[in-house]
């Protein structure tokens, strides 16, 4: 099926609404992405017609919602190339995930058997200053209980390398006393696109467990977690055209039936009693409690549709995207991009400031003219402040995005610049 | 296969249980759990000439697991080793089919009365039911010796093939 | 508006569904409630035309969706008749909300400022025989994780207290040494309302924590935290014909204002750096990365929902759906009630027994006749040990269920009887 | 209203606002900061008989924080603290109305150009911008010995009027 961004764009009902009189443009998609008709359809779908609890009924419409349920957990492994289904956790988001990792691993300090993963004072935790802060937070307080020390992987704020982790610091940072490495595969604020593979394997080579953050990567590339090399692989439902309320978490086999639990309920147990209990095997030991089933199931149709439209050619359409807005943008005077200022190894999310204008009157003046896009830190508060500024405008495209909604955000920035002079 | 689960060849092995009971000569002894619902049976293997020459059990629980460890007893005593594995193996595969089996004419003759918890599979939440005689069976043998690394020691289930799904 | 209960099925479009060639007979709405339209398409509404991410967009459809976020918090606020709509937080479910809890604490142990909320060795954690898996297993791990002692309040298993807590061990096992006392409220495995203002009183008498499960009584009682007088009450949407993906977790402005964070993230900090960071305040300190935001907007819809028809009216029809289903079922031979076998202080959960029938057997067969109930342990397996049994049969009612339906219950288990006889 | 939330008084404020610039003599100087987007004021008050005698700022940041410090600089200075508390109170009512305010006569007259923030409180994740200002300024007086028990201390903004919602 060759790529065709208007037949996508029907499939969006959203995209066809008016904002301020005018018709939307969504520039957003890296906070989060809008949904197909066919995921709003596939909950509606599970509620009106197969819905019950999963896993513990033996009637008729448990059997239905388990089936799907675990069916969209096939299609998630399938979508990640997963070696197994059972290496796939349902989550709330990526926070969750991320944290689910940072707790199990401080759970190992009291729980019997899991010493290989215990953290004492003088491990090192490694982040790069260009995370998330749902991946730093976690980590942050991981060191707290631990006494574990956090550590971050610099990154350049001028020059060519502008928003690119400092090479010379992976190998330094990431040392033998290091346990855990994670860190992002896109980053939100900047765009930028890391060497997953090259500290992935620095990681293994010092003996530590690395995380992938793809929140920003998943929507945007192919991805193949055998591949990538990392132990640990995760990401977000509502960013990837599914519902809010999931997300995902991919683990190495070994590691998920080693680690010791999370939350504690129904559905991660073996058995209770009173005087202890005994754990699941995964995934089911990190799923406590009544699942998010209908976003689960509907984030397996999300996966569907867009492996239907297919990664390579998402990843196409966009790249092409941003060397267009990048080449727009750069025709505004005093525009400075924030990240790096070519299409290389980066994704189709441009941040960017302007002179003598706060990115939320930016971002502010772009919406009164129906153009929806983010301003503030995105929650990486560190790029900002290796960059020096308090804030930045981002404009993020999706399967969606065409060439004339960033020509009507070239134009509306220039806008922008007139009323403020 | 007719609509309901409970086939008359399941509520007859429920009902006349076959091999029951737990031979005085055996190589080895296991005990296995579905925690969900508390379905337990215990099986004692002999084997001789790489084969299962005896094979009892005890148990308690639905009448799925019951029955379908009566049915397993049947099939499996007197039948080589390797075919009884075999044999384990086609019936979890038609337990994960989700009631979509393609099974072969010849794994129909082989299963014989097991066909009957083709309806099971529909069921993730029954699955274990099915499943626990065969598991216990499977570990019993290796538990006697069988198979070069397989020692898996009795104990409750802890492998994941049953789970739904 | 006077309860009409064909009125209500027809807002319900699974209940016209029809399985194994039979009208749907759904008896376990205890385990997950059915959805009503309305609750549907609120979450559908959300997606189609007003959806962004909440909180961090300056745009239109940032602020619409945001408004419509913490609109949920006002609905269910006021249902809950919390003195502050910052006192709301969203979850997953309610196992997230009791392992928030129970993280939160254990966080205090490293955590400064937050030192009255440690536990230590000699600490007592209470929760009772009857509760679910979810309000043991996180007090499980937390002892383990401190090294208090988690203790359980016994229940009767025979007599006229049948299916009751031991009155005369409540104050004995809530005591002085106790800092956390945990307790359903009404059972999901036995159908017993608990005395709750009477424990609660007795935990803050001791110095206590107090925290109700309320999965079970949100949808079928008024609710009232003022009254009720414990520290925290929680529910899960799913239970309460809301969506799957999100509960509530009720707590004191000042605890929550005390307690250290639980999972870390976006949305939760003040502020972020490499050195370390600080929270916001409740309720988005406890609201990591991006909420189940069209979740908890269809559960302010499912709220709506079910304070229109009148939580005094729901209760009202449950309790005699509760007594016609316990005469019914008292009339067939051998079976036993597992639980207060009158209507008094009890819900609309039934849980018996038949001699010589495993529970999975019954239910089974009561599928085959369209007839959905639960079989097992319902995640409350220490009631199971109490009684000596490896499971029930359980019938739970809902808004929609009709004496008819309690009818074909009662002639299905008589059916099911027939053909193991 | 007219559709643009950025009125001409709002823009007039941010390219020349007033009292901005910190006076030497202030009985009490406040920081205040909005962590989600860096905007930041300093205010010093200085009062006498029970008024607000002088107020000066400074501060960065979008130019609804900027012009709303400015605006309220001009209509506090000169007023008694009761006054000034209770508008304080009344813009902040107006900014959590969701852009469903319903301002007495009264009210407008007493707000007098503040009342061209009212967009701004349809816009969550601008509230707080528009209200940096106000609360760095109630902050301040309090700091300056104003009312019995309150004693806030200089800092950033702890409290949550500000927050979405
Ligand atoms: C009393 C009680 N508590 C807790 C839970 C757990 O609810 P959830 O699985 O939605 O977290 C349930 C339901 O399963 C329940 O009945
Ligand atoms: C790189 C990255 N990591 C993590 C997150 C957090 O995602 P969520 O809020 O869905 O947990 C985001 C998005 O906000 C992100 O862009």
């Amino acid at each position: 099926m060759a790529f065709d961004v208007e037949t996508v764009r029907k499939d969006f009902p959203i995209l066809s609404r008016e904002v301020h009189g005018v018709p939307l443009v969504y520039l957003d998609s890296a906070n989060s992405a809008q949904k197909p008709q066919v995921v709003i359809d596939a909950e509606a779908d599970l509620y009106a017609n197969h819905y019950a609890n999963v896993a513990r009924a033996v009637h008729t419409l448990g059997s239905e919602v388990t089936n799907a349920y675990e069916g969209a957990r096939d299609k998630v492994a399938a979508f990640l190339n997963a070696p197994s289904r059972d290496e796939i956790i349902f989550t709330r988001n990526i926070t969750e995930a991320l944290n689910l990792l940072a707790y199990s691993l401080s759970n190992a300090t009291t729980f019997p058997g899991a010493e290989r993963f215990r953290l004492v004072p003088g491990d090192e935790i490694v982040v790069t200053e260009m995370e998330h802060h749902s991946n730093i937070v976690p980590w942050q307080l991981l060191a707290q209980r631990t006494g574990a020390t956090l550590r971050f992987i610099p990154i350049d704020a001028s020059g060519p390398n502008s928003g690119r982790l400092v090479e010379s610091a992976i190998d330094d940072v990431i040392n033998e006393r290091t346990k855990v490495v994670s860190f992002v595969y896109q980053s939100n604020a900047l765009g930028t696109i890391n060497p997953v593979k090259r500290i992935a394997a620095r990681a293994k080579a010092v003996g530590a467990i690395s995380i992938v953050d793809a929140a920003q990567a998943a929507p945007h590339l192919p991805l193949d977690v055998q591949d990538l090399g990392a132990d640990f692989v995760a990401f977000t439902g509502h960013k990837l055209y599914g519902p809010t309320g999931v997300g995902v978490l991919w683990g190495r086999y070994e590691l998920l039936a080693q680690l010791p639990p999370f939350l504690g309920g129904g559905e991660m147990i073996e058995t209770v009693d009173v005087g202890g209990s005994t754990f699941a095997v995964p995934p089911h030991r990190f799923e406590a409690g009544t699942p998010m089933i209908a976003q689960a199931v509907a984030l397996g149709t999300a996966v569907d549709y867009v492996t239907a439209i297919g990664m390579p050619e998402i990843r196409q359409h966009e790249r092409s995207l941003t060397a267009y807005a990048l080449d727009g943008l750069l025709t505004i005077d005093g525009l400075r991009i924030i990240g790096p200022a070519t299409a290389i190894d980066r994704g189709a999310t441009i941040s960017f400031t302007l002179p003598g204008i706060h990115p939320h009157d930016v971002a502010q003046l772009l919406d009164e003219q129906g153009i929806a896009v983010r301003a503030g830190h995105h929650c990486a508060r560190p790029v900002c402040v290796r960059y020096g500024i308090p804030a930045t405008t981002r404009a993020s495209f999706g399967v969606y995005t065409t060439t004339d909604e960033i020509d009507a955000l070239v134009r509306g920035v220039d806008t922008v610049r007139e009323i403020f002079t | 296969m007719s609509e309901s689960m409970y086939q008359q060849i399941i509520l007859d092995h429920y009902k006349h249980p076959q091999h029951r009971g737990l031979p005085e000569d055996f190589d080895a002894e296991v005990h296995h759990v579905n925690p969900t619902c508390g379905d337990e049976v215990t099986v004692r293997v002999k084997l001789a000439d790489g084969a299962i020459v005896d094979l009892g059990w005890d148990g308690e629980g639905c009448s799925i697991s019951q029955a379908s460890t009566s049915v397993m007893s049947g099939l499996v005593i007197g039948k080589p080793v390797d075919d009884a594995m075999a044999l384990q193996d086609t019936f979890l595969t038609l337990m994960q089919s989700r009631g979509n089996a393609e099974l072969s004419e010849a794994d129909e003759d082989e299963l014989d009365d097991a066909v009957a918890f083709e309806g099971v599979s529909k069921y993730p939440a029954r699955i274990k039911c099915a499943l626990l005689g065969w598991m216990a069976m499977k570990s019993a043998v290796a538990e006697a010796g069988w198979g070069a690394s397989a020692h898996n020691g009795a104990g409750k289930i802890a492998d994941s093939a049953g789970e739904p799904g």
